[in-house]
Order: C-alpha cells, then sequence, then structure tokens
C-alpha cells in the first residue's frame, strides 16, 4: 500500500533530473534522452494519477504521450544526423548559425 | 414529350458544335434544319394535345427533376405548355425552321467549319428560347433569358474577323446585361415577396391581392422585370443594341431580332399578365415606353438609309406596338401582333437578304432600286410582307395593329393612341419607301442587269458561280461584278413564299368581333393571362376599370360601336401612308431631298438617330471607364490594396527586425526562456 | 510437509526444469543441427564422441570453456562483457511467460492444481514481444562494443532485421489474439481444445494459415536464422556480430539463439497448434506436455531443414520481403480476420 | 510490505538510472542506463496495475526508441561530448547567467515540492479506488482508447505518419542531382 504522493516526488525528482540534463549537458543526443525522461516522469504521474482516481484515463494519456515521444525522436534524430553532416559535432552551442 | 421540344435544337447543336467542321454543308445544315422541323412537328402534336382539353385547365407539365434543393428552398426544372407557350412555340419552331432552310442557302459561300458553327449556334439559339418559353419558374425561363443573350452575342458577333461586327455582338451583350441585371433583381425581389419562382403560384397569390395604388413591392419588382424586358426586346433606353445587330447575317437578323428573340421580353410580361395588371403604375410606364419607342424608331427608320437598319428600326417601333399593348392590358392583343409580326417581319428581313445577297453584300438603298424586275419572288414577298407591316386591312398585321390600337383606345389612352396612329403613318412611309428605293426606279448599282433572271434560279442554290470564300465576311469577299443578278435560291424562296403567305393569313385566326369574327387566338390566349385559382383575372381587375380583361372581344362586347370607326382610321392612315410614300420616292424624287435640305438640323438628328449612341457613350460609357481606370485601378487598387499587402510585408518586416534580437541561435538559450515561463507560470498557479 | 511449502517447492521444480530444458535445448540443438545437415548432405555428422555423436555437445561447451577469453584493445569494456550477457538473459526470460503444460495435480499430489510453466500473466504474448525484442540490444551492443567494422555491420543489420520483422510477427499475432480474445497464452492454448466435426483439432493453424505462415517465417528472421542469418553471414562478414568474441562469452550467443528458437517454436506452439492439445488420453492423464514437446521439436525440425536447404537472401532482398511482402501480407491477414470475426461475430 | 519494497526499490533503480544518464558524457551508456530506468518504470507500472502501459513501456520506448537512439549514435560513431569552453563570447556562458539558471532550477524545485505539499490526498493509497479486474485489463484499456479517445487517437496515428515523412526527408542524404 503505497500513498500516491511517492510516486508524485518520484515523477517530480526524474522531471527535474530530466530537466537539468537539458540544461547541462553538451550533446544533443544526451538532450533528447533527457527529454525522454521528462516525458516518462509525467507519464508515471498520469498513471499514478489515473489508477488513484480508479480509471484508464491515465494509462491512455499515457499512450498518446508515448506516440508523441516516437515522433519526437524520430524527427528530432533526423535533424541530429542532418546537423552532424554538416558541422562534425553534436554540440548545441556549434549550431548558431542562425545568431543575429 | 415536351422535353423533346428544346431537347431537339439540342441534339442538333451538339452534333454540328461537336463534329460539324467535318460534315459537309449539305450534312450540317440539312441536320440542323431537320432538328427544327422535327421540334416543330412535336410542338404541333403538343399544342394538339392541349386544344383538347378544356380551356381553363389548357396546361401539360412536366417535371424534368428537382434542379435546386436547399432547406425548403426547391425549383423543378419544370416545362409547362399553356396557351400563351403554345403559340411562342409554334413561332419559334415554325419560323424558326424556315429561317434554317433559308440559311442554308444564304451562307452557303462559308466553307464547312464556319457554316457548321453558324448552324450550330442556330440551334443553340432555338434550344435556349424554347427553354425561355417553355420554362415554369423565373429559374428556367432565367436560364433561356441569358442563353439567347448569349447565342445573340455569337451570331452577331459570328463574322468576328469584321471589328464593327464583333464590337456589335459586345454592345448586344453588355446592353442586354444591364437589363438581366434589373431582370435578376425583380426576381429576387418577387421571391422575397411570394417564396415562389413558379409563374403559376405567384400568379394565383397575387391575384386576391387588390392593384398597388402607390408604388410597393409588386409594382417595384414588375418594373425590374420591364427594364429588363426593355433590355432583351429592345425598348427606350436600352434599344441600342438591336440596329447595331445588323452586323450578324441576315437571317440572323430575321431569326433573332425581328421573330423570337426579341420577343422574349413580351412574352415574359405576358406570363405575368397577373403580376402586371396588379401594378398599374408598371403599366402606365410600359405603355408609354411602348408608344414612345414606337413612333421615335419610326422617325429615325425613315431617314435611315442601310436596307437592314430600317427593317430593324421598324422592328423596335413594332416591338413598341406590342409594348403599348401590353401597357394598356391588352395581353391578348400583344402576343397577336407578336405573332403576325414574326411573320411578316421574317419575310422582310430574308427578303431584304436575298437583295443583299443578290447585290454581293450591298446594303445601300442609294445603290439599289429597280430590281423588281430582277427579283420577281424577292420583289412580291416583300411587297406583301411590307403591305402586312403597313396594316393595309385583309393582311396580317391590320387585325394585330388594329387591335391594339382599339384596345388603346378604348382603355381611354387617348394621347397614347394618336401616338399609335402617327406611328403607323410612318412605318407605312418608311416601309414603302424602302420598297420603292430598293425595286422601283432606276438601277443606280454598277452590277449589269441580267438578261434571264429566271434561269438562273434553278442553279442558284447550287451557286456554280460562287467561289466558296472561307474568310469572313463572304459578302465582301467575292465581288465579281461581271455576273449576273439573280433571284432568291430555291431554299430562300420557298422560306420567303411560306412567310409571305403567313403574312397574309395569319391575322385570321384574330378577327375581332366587330368584324364578324370571333378573336380565336384571343379567347385561346386567355387562360394565360389568368391565374389558375379561384379568381379570375376579369375579377381582379374590377378595380382597375383602365384594364378590363386583357384580351379583344372583352373591350369589343364594351363598345363594338367604336371599334369599325376607329378600324377605318387606321386603315385610311396606312393607305395615306403608303400614297405619301409612293408621290415622293416614286415621282417626285426630289421632295425628299428637298426636305432634307431644309431641315438640315433634324435630318441629321433623324439620320443620327437623335444621337443617342453619343450620348450613351458621354453620359454611361466614359464615365465608368474614367471612374474604374482612375478612380478603381490608380487609386483604390493601386493605393489601398497593394499599400494594404505592401504595408503588411513592411510591418513584418520591422518588428520581425526588432525580433530577431531574441534569436540568440543557441538551443539552450531558447530552453533557458522556456523554463524561464515554466516557473513563472507554475508559480502563478501556486499563488492562487 | 503442508500444501504451501509442498506447492512452493513444485513452483521452483518447475521452474528449475524449465531452465534446465532450455539450457539442454540449445546444446541438443546444436547436435541435432549437425546430425540432420550431416544427412542432407549424405554425411554421418558427428558420429564419434559417445554413441552416435551423443556427447558431441558436451564436448564443444567443454572446449568453449577452457579457451583464452579474448578482448580488442579498443573495444569497450562494460558492453563488450554486457552484450551476451543481455542476450542470453532475454532469451530465458522469454520463455518464462511461455505455458509448456496444463494445469496438474500431480496425480493428487496437490489438492490444488499447479499451471505447468514459469509464470502465468495475463498479458504473456505482450511480455515475450516485449522481451524477445531487447535480445537485439544484446546483438547490436556487441557488434559496436567490439569496434571492428564487421561486428558493427553485423549488429546493425541484425537490429535492422529484428526491428523490420517484428512489425509482421507482431501483426501476426494480433489475429490470433483477436480470435482467442485474451493476451494470455494459456487462455488461447485453452481456447483451441476441442475439434470441428470430431477430427479435425481446433487449431488456429486452420483458421489462420496466412498468420501461421508469417510467424514461421518472421520468426526464423527474427532468430537471425538462415535464410536470413546476416548477422553471421560468413562470406561477407566473417561471423558478424560475434566476430570479436571468444570462448564463454562467444558460447552464450548462440545458446541465445538457439533458446530464442525455442521460444519461439514454443510462442508458435501454444498460438498456432493448440499447446498441449489434441490427443485427448494424453490431456486427460496430464501427459499434454508431451505432444507440446513434439510440436515444440516438429518446428525446431522445420527450422534445421529451412536452414539447410534455402539460400541465404541478399540483404536489400530481405528488406523488401519484409517491408513490402510479409508486412502487407500480415496487415491484410490482420484485417481480414478482424472482419470474419465481426461478420460471424466468433 | 513486499510491494512497498518493491516500489522503493524500482523508484531508486529509476532514479539512479536517469541520474546517470545525465550524469556521463558517453551517450551510449546513457542510453543503456536510460533502458534500465525504463525497465524500472516499467515494474512501476505493474504495480499500479498497468500491465499493458508497462509492457507498451518496453516494447516502444525500449524497444525501439531507444534503438533509434542507438542507431544514430553508432551511425554518428557518438563523439565524446567536448568538455565546457568558458569563452566570454557567448551570452549563456558568464558565470552571471549560470547562476541566473541554477537559482530557477532552484525556484522549480521548490515549486515542485510546493504542489506536492499540496495535493489532496498524496497520503491516501494509491491502488484505494477503482477494481484491479477491470483497471488492468487490456480490454477496458482499449474500449476507451477506441471510443472516448477515438479522435486523439487518429490525430496521433496522422502524427506519427507525419513525423515518419519528416524523418525521412531530413535525415535523407540529399542525392547529387
Amino acid at each position: 500500500m503505497i500513498p500516491l504522493g511517492h510516486y508524485l516526488v518520484v515523477s517530480a525528482i526524474l522531471f527535474a533530473i530530466g530537466t537539468a540534463g537539458v540544461f547541462l549537458r553538451r550533446n544533443l543526443i544526451t538532450i533528447l534522452l533527457s527529454i525522454e525522461i521528462m516525458l516518462n516522469a509525467v507519464n508515471l504521474t498520469f498513471v499514478a494519477f489515473g489508477r488513484a482516481q480508479g480509471n484508464v484515463d491515465g494509462q491512455i494519456i499515457t499512450f498518446f504521450v508515448m506516440t508523441v515521444a516516437a515522433a519526437e525522436a524520430a524527427v528530432g534524430l533526423a535533424i541530429v544526423i542532418a546537423l552532424f553532416r554538416h558541422r562534425e559535432s553534436l554540440n548545441p552551442d556549434a549550431f548558431t548559425s542562425l545568431k543575429w | 414529350m415536351i422535353a423533346l421540344i428544346p431537347l431537339f435544337p439540342l441534339l442538333g447543336f451538339a452534333i454540328n458544335a461537336s463534329m460539324g467542321r467535318r460534315l459537309p454543308k449539305a450534312v450540317s445544315g440539312g441536320l440542323a434544319s431537320l432538328v427544327m422541323v422535327a421540334s416543330f412537328v412535336v410542338s404541333v402534336m403538343v399544342v394538339w394535345q392541349i386544344a383538347d382539353l378544356a380551356p381553363t385547365q389548357r396546361v401539360i407539365e412536366q417535371t424534368l427533376y428537382t434542379w435546386i434543393t436547399s432547406g425548403d428552398f426547391k425549383i423543378d426544372l419544370t416545362l409547362r405548355v399553356d396557351p400563351l407557350a403554345s403559340v411562342m412555340i409554334l413561332v419559334i419552331t415554325g419560323i424558326g425552321s424556315l429561317i434554317h432552310i433559308y440559311s442554308t442557302a444564304y451562307m452557303h459561300e462559308e466553307v464547312d467549319r464556319e457554316f457548321a458553327r453558324y448552324f450550330s449556334y442556330l440551334n443553340l439559339f432555338a434550344f435556349f428560347m424554347l427553354v425561355l418559353v417553355l420554362g415554369a419558374s423565373f429559374l428556367v425561363l432565367f436560364v433561356g433569358w441569358e442563353g439567347v443573350g448569349l447565342c445573340s452575342y455569337l451570331l452577331i458577333g459570328f463574322w468576328f474577323e469584321k471589328r464593327s461586327a464583333a464590337d456589335a455582338g459586345k454592345k448586344a451583350f453588355v446592353v442586354n446585361r444591364i437589363g438581366d441585371y434589373a431582370f435578376i433583381l425583380g426576381t429576387l425581389l418577387l421571391f422575397v415577396r411570394f417564396g415562389t419562382l413558379d409563374f403559376q403560384r405567384i400568379a394565383s397569390a397575387t391575384a386576391p391581392l387588390a392593384p398597388e395604388s402607390m408604388f410597393g413591392t409588386l409594382s417595384v419588382a414588375t418594373l425590374l422585370l420591364f427594364i429588363g424586358a426593355t433590355g432583351k426586346s429592345a425598348q427606350i433606353p436600352l434599344y441600342v443594341w438591336l440596329p447595331d445587330a445588323m452586323e450578324g447575317p441576315t437571317p440572323v437578323s430575321a431569326l433573332i431580332h425581328a421573330a423570337t428573340m426579341v420577343t422574349a421580353g413580351v412574352y415574359m410580361i405576358g406570363r405575368n399578365a397577373v403580376l402586371f395588371s396588379h401594378a398599374p403604375e408598371t403599366m402606365m410606364v410600359v405603355a408609354t415606353i411602348g408608344a414612345a419607342t414606337a413612333l421615335f424608331a419610326g422617325t429615325i427608320g425613315l431617314v435611315q438609309n442601310d436596307i437592314k437598319r430600317v427593317l430593324a428600326y421598324s422592328t423596335v417601333s413594332q416591338l413598341g406596338y406590342m409594348f403599348l399593348a401590353m401597357g394598356v392590358g391588352a395581353f391578348g392583343a400583344g402576343i397577336f401582333h407578336l405573332y403576325t409580326h414574326a411573320f411578316f417581319k421574317a419575310c422582310l428581313f430574308l427578303g431584304s437578304g436575298a437583295v443583299i445577297h443578290a447585290l454581293h453584300g450591298e446594303q445601300d438603298v442609294r445603290n439599289m432600286g429597280g430590281l423588281k424586275a430582277a427579283l420577281p419572288t424577292t420583289y412580291w414577298t416583300f411587297l406583301i410582307a411590307s403591305l402586312a407591316i403597313a396594316g393595309v386591312p385583309g393582311l396580317a398585321g391590320f387585325f394585330s395593329k388594329d387591335e391594339i390600337l382599339f384596345e388603346t383606345f378604348a382603355h381611354g389612352h387617348t394621347i397614347l393612341w394618336t401616338i399609335g396612329i402617327l406611328t403607323s403613318l410612318l412605318t407605312a412611309t418608311y416601309m414603302f419607301r424602302l420598297v420603292f428605293l430598293t425595286f422601283h426606279g432606276t438601277r443606280r448599282h454598277d452590277a449589269p442587269a441580267p438578261q434571264h433572271p429566271e434561269e438562273e434560279e434553278p442553279t442558284a442554290h447550287g451557286a456554280p458561280s460562287h467561289t466558296a470564300a472561307s474568310d469572313a465576311p463572304s459578302h465582301d469577299s467575292h465581288v465579281a461584278p461581271s455576273h449576273h443578278l439573280h433571284d432568291a435560291p430555291a431554299a430562300m424562296a420557298f422560306a420567303l413564299v411560306v412567310l409571305a403567305i403567313g403574312s397574309v393569313f395569319a391575322g385570321y385566326i384574330g378577327i375581332p368581333g366587330a368584324l364578324g369574327g370571333h378573336n380565336a387566338l384571343g379567347s385561346w390566349l386567355e387562360p394565360s393571362f389568368t391565374a389558375r385559382s379561384v379568381t379570375t383575372l376579369a375579377d381582379a381587375q374590377v378595380a382597375e376599370p383602365g384594364e378590363a380583361s386583357g384580351t379583344g372581344e372583352a373591350g369589343g362586347e364594351v363598345n363594338s360601336g367604336v371599334e369599325l370607326p376607329l378600324m377605318l382610321v387606321s386603315s385610311v392612315v396606312a393607305i395615306a401612308g403608303i400614297a405619301l410614300a409612293a408621290f415622293i420616292w416614286l415621282k417626285r424624287r426630289e421632295i425628299a431631298d428637298k426636305a432634307a435640305a431644309t431641315f438640315p438640323g433634324l435630318y441629321r438628328l433623324l439620320l443620327n438617330k437623335y444621337y443617342v449612341d453619343e450620348i450613351y457613350d458621354a453620359t454611361v460609357v466614359q464615365p465608368i471607364r474614367i471612374v474604374s481606370q482612375e478612380g478603381l485601378w490608380r487609386g483604390i487598387d493601386v493605393n489601398i490594396i497593394d499599400g494594404a499587402v505592401n504595408g503588411t510585408a513592411s510591418i513584418v518586416d520591422g518588428s520581425s527586425s526588432l525580433l530577431r534580437r531574441l534569436q540568440s541561435g543557441s538551443v539552450r538559450t531558447y530552453a533557458g526562456s522556456l523554463f524561464i515561463g515554466v516557473v513563472l507560470i507554475l508559480g502563478y498557479y501556486l499563488w492562487r | 510437509m503442508d500444501q504451501a511449502t509442498l506447492r512452493f517447492a513444485i513452483q521452483l521444480g518447475i521452474i528449475g526444469l524449465t531452465f534446465f530444458m532450455l539450457i539442454n535445448a540449445s546444446a541438443l540443438l546444436v547436435l541435432a543441427e549437425r546430425k540432420v545437415m550431416g544427412f542432407m548432405q549424405q554425411r554421418y555428422g558427428p558420429y564419434l564422441v559417445g554413441p552416435w555423436g551423443l556427447l558431441q555437445p558436451l564436448a564443444d561447451i567443454v572446449k568453449l570453456l577452457f579457451k583464452e577469453e579474448l578482448r580488442p584493445k579498443d573495444a569497450d569494456k562494460w558492453l563488450f562483457t554486457l552484450a551476451p550477457i543481455i542476450s542470453v538473459t532475454a532469451a530465458f526470460a522469454a520463455f518464462a511467460a511461455v505455458p509448456w503444460g496444463a494445469e496438474t495435480t500431480l496425480f493428487g499430489l496437490l489438492d490444488t492444481p499447479v499451471k505447468l510453466g514459469v509464470a502465468d500473466v495475463n498479458v504473456a504474448v505482450l511480455v515475450v514481444f516485449a522481451i524477445t525484442s531487447m535480445g537485439v540490444y544484446g546483438i547490436v551492443l556487441a557488434g559496436w562494443s567490439s569496434n571492428s567494422k564487421y561486428s558493427l555491420l553485423g549488429g546493425l543489420r541484425s537490429s535492422a532485421q529484428m526491428i523490420s520483422y517484428e512489425l509482421a510477427y507482431a501483426t501476426a499475432l494480433a489475429s490470433v489474439i483477436m480470435l482467442a480474445g485474451s493476451l494470455s497464452l494459456r487462455e488461447v492454448v485453452d481456447a483451441q481444445n476441442g475439434s470441428w466435426f470430431g477430427f479435425i483439432p481446433k487449431w488456429y493453424v486452420f483458421l489462420q494459415p496466412v498468420g501461421f505462415l508469417i510467424y514461421v517465417i518472421a520468426g526464423v528472421a527474427e532468430t537471425n536464422r538462415a535464410p536470413f542469418d546476416f548477422p553471421e553471414a560468413e562470406q561477407e562478414l566473417v561471423a558478424g556480430y560475434n566476430t570479436e568474441y571468444s570462448s564463454v562469452r562467444f558460447a552464450l550467443f548462440p545458446q541465445a539463439e538457439y533458446i530464442n528458437m525455442t521460444t519461439m517454436a514454443a510462442v508458435a506452439t501454444d498460438l498456432y497448434l493448440g499447446g498441449w492439445h489434441g490427443i485427448a488420453i494424453l490431456d486427460r492423464y496430464g501427459f499434454g506436455w508431451v505432444f507440446f514437446l513434439a510440436k515444440v521439436g516438429f518446428i525446431l525440425f522445420t527450422y534445421i531443414w529451412v536452414r539447410w536447404t534455402v539460400p541465404r537472401y541478399r540483404y536489400d532482398q530481405l528488406m523488401q520481403f519484409g517491408w513490402k511482402w510479409l508486412f502487407p501480407a500480415a496487415v491484410l491477414n490482420l484485417i481480414a480476420t478482424a472482419a470474419a470475426i465481426l461478420y460471424f461475430n466468433v | 510490505m513486499s510491494e512497498t519494497i518493491l516500489f522503493y526499490l524500482f523508484s531508486v533503480v529509476a532514479i539512479l538510472a536517469s541520474a546517470l544518464v545525465i550524469g556521463q558524457r558517453n551517450p551510449m551508456y546513457s542510453i543503456m542506463l536510460l533502458i534500465a530506468s525504463f525497465g524500472a518504470l516499467a515494474a512501476l507500472y505493474i504495480q499500479l496495475d498497468a500491465p499493458f502501459v508497462a509492457m507498451a513501456q518496453i516494447i516502444v520506448y525500449a524497444g525501439a526508441i531507444m534503438v533509434l537512439f542507438l542507431f544514430v549514435v553508432m551511425l554518428l560513431n557518438a563523439p565524446q561530448e567536448d568538455a565546457a569552453v568558458w569563452d566570454r563570447t557567448h551570452p549563456l556562458r558568464r558565470p552571471g547567467v549560470a547562476r541566473f539558471g541554477a537559482l530557477l532550477a532552484g525556484l522549480l524545485i521548490v515549486q515542485l515540492v510546493w504542489a506536492l505539499v499540496r495535493v489532496n490526498d498524496a497520503s491516501t493509497a494509491v491502488n484505494a479506488r477503482g477494481d484491479v479486474a477491470a483497471i488492468s485489463s487490456v480490454r477496458t484499456v482499449g474500449r476507451v482508447l477506441f471510443t472516448d479517445y477515438m479522435f486523439a487517437f487518429e490525430a496521433t496515428s496522422i502524427l506519427i505518419l507525419v513525423a515518419m515523412v519528416g524523418a525521412v526527408v531530413l535525415a535523407a542524404r540529399e542525392t547529387a542531382s
């Protein structure tokens, strides 16, 4: 018998970790991974709340999140590849040619 | 059954338009004429069919399919034959087929492609005209209405290489468009008022109402419709296109601008007799305009020198007569005149066509004369038709015209009656001026006089001497001075003779009561002008004595005592007119010139058709052009519209040049701003 | 010894048995493979070690154990070690969800029957699917970590191939699941009990011939076996992803492969061949699992048979086949099944 | 009791793994660790009576998306992430900015904690309400998904399609034409 709060805490921590990753890492792939972490944190929250409510809607939202995550990963990685072809680097700071 | 009537010409059009260019003339022309004849036969059968029915429910309807359905608004594509429509379809198909036959010979110089094009247009026109008269609702009628407009444009501009022809076509189209606009407005107004567009429903909805004393919905609507009518059937102020329409081939002028299309307006008013008779103001306007047009056009016709123009103006003035009749509520008389006029005017046009054909495109009467011997058939038919139009007793024109005048008088419009009489005098005069100038006197034409005109006739149809000229206009294309004048070829002659006979006897179905007849046509048409409902038109019009029942014998019973003297007057006037013409243009030629010399201003005024075209150009065309060019184009379009577009662009440009400072180009800067936003929003929700 | 502990013990026993069977399965399969190959090629195959060479696998294992552990200098230490473990673990774990026998009380030894099978999950099909899809990591990592182009190519190929064929595989599964109306393998099996007209057993293979075919083909591709054995295409890639491996680490890969084969065959039996059902007497006396084993054996034999009969495809042909034929066929089969179910509301 | 232990075990695994994901420079390891964290999460889902989600988590995330990442890393031959170079030019590289970022992070954590405190039934057991059979059954999930969430479902399918096309277009090496 685990209180709902525990799950929320876990997902909050995961989310924080993900956010930190986005800001700290200097590798596009790792940044994408951090985004995945955040998404999963959110998923956990959804499922936990859904369970607490006693219905399946939470799970269903999770599927949608997964779909979006898949799409995001596909496009994001494609962009990463394209970028990597131009500059031999995955450092986001290397791609500032749009700067004013 | 009914559907067949318009379908035949449509079929002809389809075939000629699609594969006509590959067919030889004989086939395409023969086919076109054949479908017309077929549809004529069908029409006769249909008319026979409804003739059996009792006078009050002489109606056959055929709903082809539901055209438009939106909510409770529903338009069926319905064809309806009632007495009025029956007369119209008979005229259209009958005269139409005659003219088709005539055309096979007349247009013979055209190359196959042009030939087929011509006949496809002709068939298409017949189709639309039939749709117009058969349509049971304003919308269906409007289809035909627009269609004939289109066809007249196509046919007038048939020789589109000739600039004047193309211009004339455009003119006709534009002027018609003005009328159509009003017509649409009127239709919409009626729909708003009655919620339906079906003629019968509108009529039976109107019948119980009391006639509007002051301008109300009905008056406005009918007025708008009438403007449309003036556009179609060439009344003041929109008549200007008709004379120019003579640029088209002569049979076209005969078919469209004499026999059928121009009568669309008259027909439309007759079709909505109940409606109009409930709008006395409109009726008054109609009558006045009609009379004015009649006189106006007559005076112009007096001095014109182009044989076809004279006829065109006479058409206008005859149409004026019809509208006069409609205006005074003598719908029957109007339709009657429409019907007789179709015969003799078509005959006149075709005759003139024959003359032109014989003289290889010569249209100026001053260069004609003495053709009587050369073109006997043409001459005699032309003469008969002229007598008929002049209103000489015993011929078609007499009965109808006289009936109109009588009705006018009987309804107490004395002034209009006087105008009418004056006009008939003019009519007689200019018609016979034409006759004498063309056929009598001495030749003023360089082509050698024929030795044996009649032996030309058989060969003429084959036209061996005709160099088949490909380039239009064909008339100017082959000037062969050294070849004999020949009378109308067989096909033409046939049409001419039939029409001439028609213009003699067509009137006898409408002999007024005063002459011991019983106006068969009037009583036949009677039901069409009454609402098919509890109240008949007569009851509905008790309130308006000026418009006692729309047909002849009603008036005849009222005061047949007046009728005979009136007839006498008009016939005397007609004879007088002829005599005058004979005196001037046969005996004392110089009088005319002297007259012209004494009143140069008047003469020039008439010769230039009262400068109406110039006035229109100055008052309407130029202003519109200037406004649209300087105002709309240079002003609004360039400055405002383009300005708006460019302005938007420049605004975006400026703002983005500011915004782009936020574009650090580094992903994590964006992420940072996003992060800030998240923190702020979350904070806000937590504070709440 | 009370029921609870007895029951627990028996459960443990079942698990241990399954594990033991799987290990042996790999060994036996190696032998069988070589024997069958031998017969197909007019040879004896192994016959020296033990009677009819039955102990050959044992000898092989011993040999591998005593070999030296080699690791390329630039290989990624952790992943290089992890890769084989992942694959073999995945292989074993996948079987955990596969039931291989009916409920039995072991001849009245237990008062409540026990289910033959490691675990009975209500989404067993998904579990198997998920875990097998984990197996790809082993190969990919092996290929990448050993830092050699052959390995890398092998790894890439096999992963691409597995991902592509998972689609057809899963879609084929889906239609059976629809028929049975359950994701639990045990329920699917029980749904196939009985027979039509008394002599045709109610196996889904008769309802889903196309599905069965697709499943088997995709299965072959999933397990990287000929004619889809690109990961180790000797002619092109020496030995594919496990070129750099030696000794036990090397041994784990083929073992994982054979276990995967077994799992594939077992699942196929459960889904299409009615699991342990089919012979009434065996069912009644709780010996259904024998029939189950027979079926699995048959399918495995077919695998080997195919391997030594059909030549290897070209890689693009493989992809073409997977995406343009197998997957569409599976989808059509799915749609048809759904339509049939709706129509006959089975 | 056992489930509490399991819960803590799995959550600790998930958190540790995620922390390590962003904790080191080799993306290959990051991916592996992330997969581990996903597995732990899947276990948590099972505890939450959502077996189907758990399986989907493994199949979709671990089985598909992560493989994609793995591929990309392998294809690009994952270069080690370059160390922070503190050039003064970049607006974000100044320590002031960094401190501001740290402040923001602290704020976010505070807010999260605060939000957690304000959750009403945070202390009540998760599985207090609803019957397990219905919630954990795939049938129920499917029914709800294809009735109430039909539109969203279709929309996502279109989204996936678009993403597919986009990925192909982006990653396709422009052929020399």
